[in-house]
């Protein structure tokens, strides 16, 4: 307990490795404008189906949630101001052959791997078919375990890869879900297995009510990458060039076989969490009223505009026609036969154990169950 | 006493045992300035703080794994499960970790906590958030399990709960937060652990069930009177500890027993209600035990669960074939 | 015929199926280069390539998760838990995804898969490598389980579950790896699930067990014969599918059912075989159905885990008692 | 599908941000040389210690393995090759205020705090009492299940803080340990709270079999951390100094409030996993050959004779004594009455339930227990 050394050096700590950058990627300004000489990776058709799919989005947002309040729907999630986010991204991928693992925020990349609208509704009226993915869509269901599917996503990309496929696999999820263990066995997998996955982590700054310094003391999530041995990108997550560019390149390094990217899209969510939370009691008014001017419609709309490519006009009809698609999708759904008894039965094995089978029997057939 | 519904009846029970001692700490999703998505802890991060009802980031593992620590540490912490079906995700934690470290430490370090957890069905909610798992930490030694049927009970058993050396796991009945509600005893309130509750009396079946299946048993029992079948019924309230007096004496009383649970039949905790009536009272029997139970399959999408979950039109043909046996 | 042990019978089951099958690809810790722990997997990374052994990070998480995955992609994963007790830290992804993708999809994505684990007592391993969990899986539908307790069942087992199209968590006795020995057939062996297995005749009472209790249950079987008490054992091989028709015969035969298993007590899986068995041969039965299991206390330590799991001893005091009831 | 950009930007990755060094720490040269320019905080005394301790863990080791081999102890794990990375980290720490939550190869550090020699030859005979840490002995029980006890670190930590102390914690785990969700969860939860707590991470290689190159595509651990908003920082864990340096270093910004620090200790096993595992079957004999020049012994050996601080005769004394040392506690251990049943059921309730009271009488009175 005596000489000491004045000044005990301290070791190079890696946190002071700066990163190259924390602020988040951006391509398009929230007045529409472009970087200085970006062009667009999407062709302008791309770029028109890309905010056809926006307001898609955002019109089943608002037709489901006047539902849910009539009592026609049951609870869900509205994408609401993650719009460039998710389109952006769903947009880097092949749906012939690439895949889309959802959390339960990501309707219009489902929709544009094939997801038939109607199933959503179907779903969301507690019908069991509406997680069904029809044959050739390349999703898996819905994940309500926030982060499990994750891993899931992991193993897909790894077993297509190892039959011969140069497919690439695009998992959601959202910043409270990156806490989960889940989140980081698989990106710590992924890396370890080179798996052609891009894990496009949504950060819409809430977790329900919990808002993101408290579910991390990171800068970015885009810096947990380096400590699995692949790239992390932080990007502006209502920038729908920003994002489709960096899940673009993020897609094709996966097929290259060069492995995964982790890409923290910023972004906001402008809703509740969901039709059952009231975010007054916990969102700041002001801070909400700013994030809404950066509604990522807004901004690609305003693009549209300056390039003359979609005029108030023909925005208007789509829109209608928008509502007309929407509204066809609710009454088939509302058409469907209801689920009964034999749902609960269904689907549990290829071939029910007898006493599943014995329990399905006289459930159907109104006796008691023993 | 006044009367509470089950969430009003949680809420104050923490206040006043915060209160009481400040050793008691809440952590959970959503808990504190939002005071939980069912509100069972609104206002106590106002009273308490935010060092007291902390807000955890979203991962159950740690929410549970942290808890030990903070035992540890000479706190009684409250961990909040959002979902008892997202305890999958902290298994390991609690029936590797809570419920064994005061046996593996050979006394060191017990493990006051209370491990909050809604569950139940028949409210609509997404998939696993209705999942009844109570059979799975009842077959992991060191847990104890407090499954409320009443508002009353809820203070009692979750005062008791704060208050026990040992960690507990305290399941909450999501049908019940609002639809429960009874007299509840004003002031200080405490139920001690294995000891059923005689819901009903009743001398030809004896319905056995714990948390929100209670109310279910009960309505049986109304249908069954109208049919001139007297039905009892014994509202478990522990798991863990089992009141094993209780159970022989009821079967004693009627001879014949019937168990609803809201989990999936095989392996779920009905089947130690019936193992164990059998063992105690197998002279007395008149009839094979009977379990009404969810079937064994998941547990459904919400268009459907009211047919999945044991209601009291399936538990009254089990007392009449209990009858008939 | 050749007689192998245990681990013998399952490296060389893996191997035919492998050679059979190219979709078959393992995974789990340690497994590859090292050929497991156990040695089950030895060799067959150097015959079938580090694509289809494939040693992984130290994360049961996401050793199971992954096989969700490599299942969607087409593959049939056979993930290894190094101990059963460490599924626990998988559990969330066993209960609530493994055994739900099915049904969640409505059959777009079944989950053909088999996750072998090791467990058991008496090996004196440390702690949490012994535990007895399976109660927890058979309270978590969708799942199947399997439970050899011979080499030949062990091969017939694996082989079916390989080609189930549903998810089969395959446990395998520790303590049996070796000890057990017995004649397996050879070429192509299945057995189907479902069906228990007499391993021996009797007459007076029947004993029910699965996988290494079974070796328990024949010594005291054998004891008790030297007293006169003839006893059956019955081999449940799998828990779910539970076969049903062999208990209700079983116990119509004896009228006097003893259940051994070496998980706690409390919710034990022997709960739902003494549940069964009083629901489907309740008129038959002459005494009350007993279990003999480890204590409702966490598995113990090495120098007193022999006193803690049920023995031949503890079975056969059992037997006497259903005798004299 | 028709305007392509030529070449699409690719996205800032987070990635290529270097980090500032990924050579390990080190200030112990393995010739017994000092880095240039650094004076020990550790004083001779402190360091005579340390070494002291050093060579009773390898001691321990020894005995060990040779007890195990005669049958008279059971599977253990050695300390072998990372003495300087346990001791050089526990002699950082305050054991009248400061704690360790081990996970099960930290023999020594769990020494130092007060954990007494006895009480491991006890538990690894398998008597419960071995892992009783004696009231005050600020060590929680060894850790089987692997990441398991580093949630608990943290909490411990923030609990301890929140009353008013100013402890440190320090918690163990290897690189296999590192790819559980237990890990990231409890990382990310201490960068939250800001908990006192440091991780120390040993990579020594190996989880049993398993090559850390399998483990992670990560270049170092040590970038996990910045993921968390805290430091991370990648020493020499063969490097008595080194080790020690930065761990002062972690649990000073601890004390101060600054939150944790996460630090890889990149070391290498020198022993099999445990006396059950067969290292020739996986590990190559030239790797192991080279590694055994680094041990960490040798190393300040080296620099303790340099600096005449102990001779070849004191050390020579000094064995004797610590082999009288684990001799006494093999025979305390061997003298003590052996666990019976009655341990199966102690202190598994502070007030056991019925029925667990009716199984322990039953047992004990060698009755069967229904
Ligand atoms: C494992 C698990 N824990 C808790 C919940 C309850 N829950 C549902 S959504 C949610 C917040 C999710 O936040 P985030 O991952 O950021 O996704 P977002 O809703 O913002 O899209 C929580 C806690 C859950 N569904 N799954
Ligand atoms: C959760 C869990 N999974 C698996 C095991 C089995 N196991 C024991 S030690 C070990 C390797 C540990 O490697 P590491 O964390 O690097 O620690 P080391 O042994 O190298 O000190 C494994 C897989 C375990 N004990 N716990
Ligand atoms: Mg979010
Ligand atoms: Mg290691």
């Amino acid at each position: 307990m005596s000489r000491r050394a004045p000044a005990p050096p301290a070791p190079p700590a890696q946190a002071l490795a700066e990163p190259a950058s924390l602020e988040p990627w951006t391509l398009l300004a929230p007045d529409g404008t472009l970087a200085e000489g970006y062009r667009p990776s999407l062709s302008d058709e791309e770029l028109l189906a890309a905010f056809r799919l926006m307001l898609l989005s955002r019109t089943v947002d608002q037709r489901a949630f006047s539902l849910q309040r009539q009592g026609r729907l049951g609870t869900f999630s509205t994408v609401e101001g993650q719009e460039a986010s998710v389109v952006g991204s769903a947009f880097a991928l092949d749906p012939a052959r690439d895949w889309v693992v959802p959390q339960y925020r990501e309707l219009p990349a489902m929709l544009r791997q094939g997801y038939p609208l109607t199933r959503f509704f179907l779903y969301f009226r507690g019908h069991p078919i509406g997680n069904q993915m029809p044959e050739g869509v390349r999703v898996l269901p819905f994940q309500i375990s926030l982060a499990a599917q994750i891993p899931h996503a992991v193993g897909l990309a790894w077993g297509l890869r190892q039959q011969g496929s140069d497919a690439a696999v695009m998992t959601y999820f959202g910043d409270g879900a990156s806490s989960e263990g889940d989140a980081h066995e698989a990106m710590n997998l992924a890396g370890v297995r080179r798996a052609p996955v891009v894990f496009l982590l949504q950060n819409n700054g809430w977790a329900i009510s919990t808002p993101v310094a408290k579910q991390t003391a990171a800068q970015s999530f885009a810096l947990r990458a380096p400590g699995y041995g692949f790239p992390g990108v932080l990007v502006d997550g209502n920038d729908l060039f920003a994002v489709h560019e960096a899940a673009r390149w993020a897609v094709e390094r996966a097929r290259a076989g060069e492995g995964p990217t982790l890409i923290e899209a910023r972004t906001y969510r402008l809703g509740p969490h969901n039709t059952a939370d009231d975010p007054t009691r916990y969102v700041d008014p002001d801070e909400l009223r700013a994030r809404r001017e950066l509604d990522p419609i807004v901004r690609v709309r305003a693009y549209l505009r300056a390039r003359r490519l979609l005029s108030e006009a023909e925005e208007e009809q789509l829109r209608s026609q928008l509502m007309d698609e929407v509204n066809a999708a609710v009454a088939e759904a509302e058409a469907h036969p209801a689920a009964d008894r034999r749902h609960i039965f269904e689907h549990v094995y290829a071939d029910p154990p007898p006493r599943v089978r014995a329990q399905r029997e006289r459930a159907t057939a109104g006796e008691e169950v023993r | 006493m006044a009367v509470m519904n089950m969430v009003e009846a949680i809420r104050s029970t923490l206040d006043a045992e915060m209160a009481r001692d400040e050793r008691v700490i809440l952590l959970g999703q959503d808990i504190g300035h939002n005071g939980g998505v069912f509100r069972a802890t609104d206002g106590l991060q106002e009273r308490y703080g935010e060092d007291r009802v902390v807000d955890m980031p979203l991962a159950e593992g740690v929410i549970i794994g942290a808890a030990v620590g903070l035992a540890a540490s000479g706190l009684i912490p409250v961990p909040e499960l959002q979902f008892l079906g997202f305890g999958s995700q902290a298994f390991h934690q609690l029936e590797g970790q809570v419920a064994r470290m005061r046996f593996r430490s050979q006394g060191r370090f017990g493990m006051p906590m209370v491990i909050r957890a809604p569950f139940g069905g028949n409210v609509r909610t997404p998939e696993l958030h209705s999942d009844a798992h109570e059979a799975k930490y009842a077959n992991s030694p060191g847990l104890k399990i407090a499954m409320p049927a009443t508002a009353a009970d809820a203070k009692g058993l979750l005062t008791q709960a704060l208050r026990d050396p040992d960690p507990v796991l305290f399941c909450e009945p999501l049908r019940g937060y609002r639809l429960i509600r009874d007299d509840v005893p004003e002031g200080e309130h405490t139920v001690p652990f294995g000891r059923a509750r005689g819901a009903r009396e009743g001398s030809d079946v004896a319905i056995v069930a714990w948390s929100a299946a209670v109310v279910v048993a009960e309505q049986a029992a109304e249908l069954a009177a109208r049919e001139g079948i007297s039905c009892g019924v014994l509202d478990l309230r522990t798991l863990v500890p089992l009141d094993v007096d209780a159970l022989r004496e009821a079967a004693a009383a009627c001879g014949r027993v019937v168990v609803v649970h809201e989990a999936p039949y095989t392996s779920g905790f009905g089947a130690e209600v019936v193992a164990t009536v059998q063992q105690e009272a197998f002279w007395s029997l008149e009839a094979p035990l009977a379990r009404v139970t969810a079937y064994d399959t998941p547990y459904p999408i919400a268009a459907v669960e009211h047919q999945y979950l044991p209601d009291a039109e399936r538990v009254l043909a089990a007392v009449r074939t209990a009858m008939e046996a």
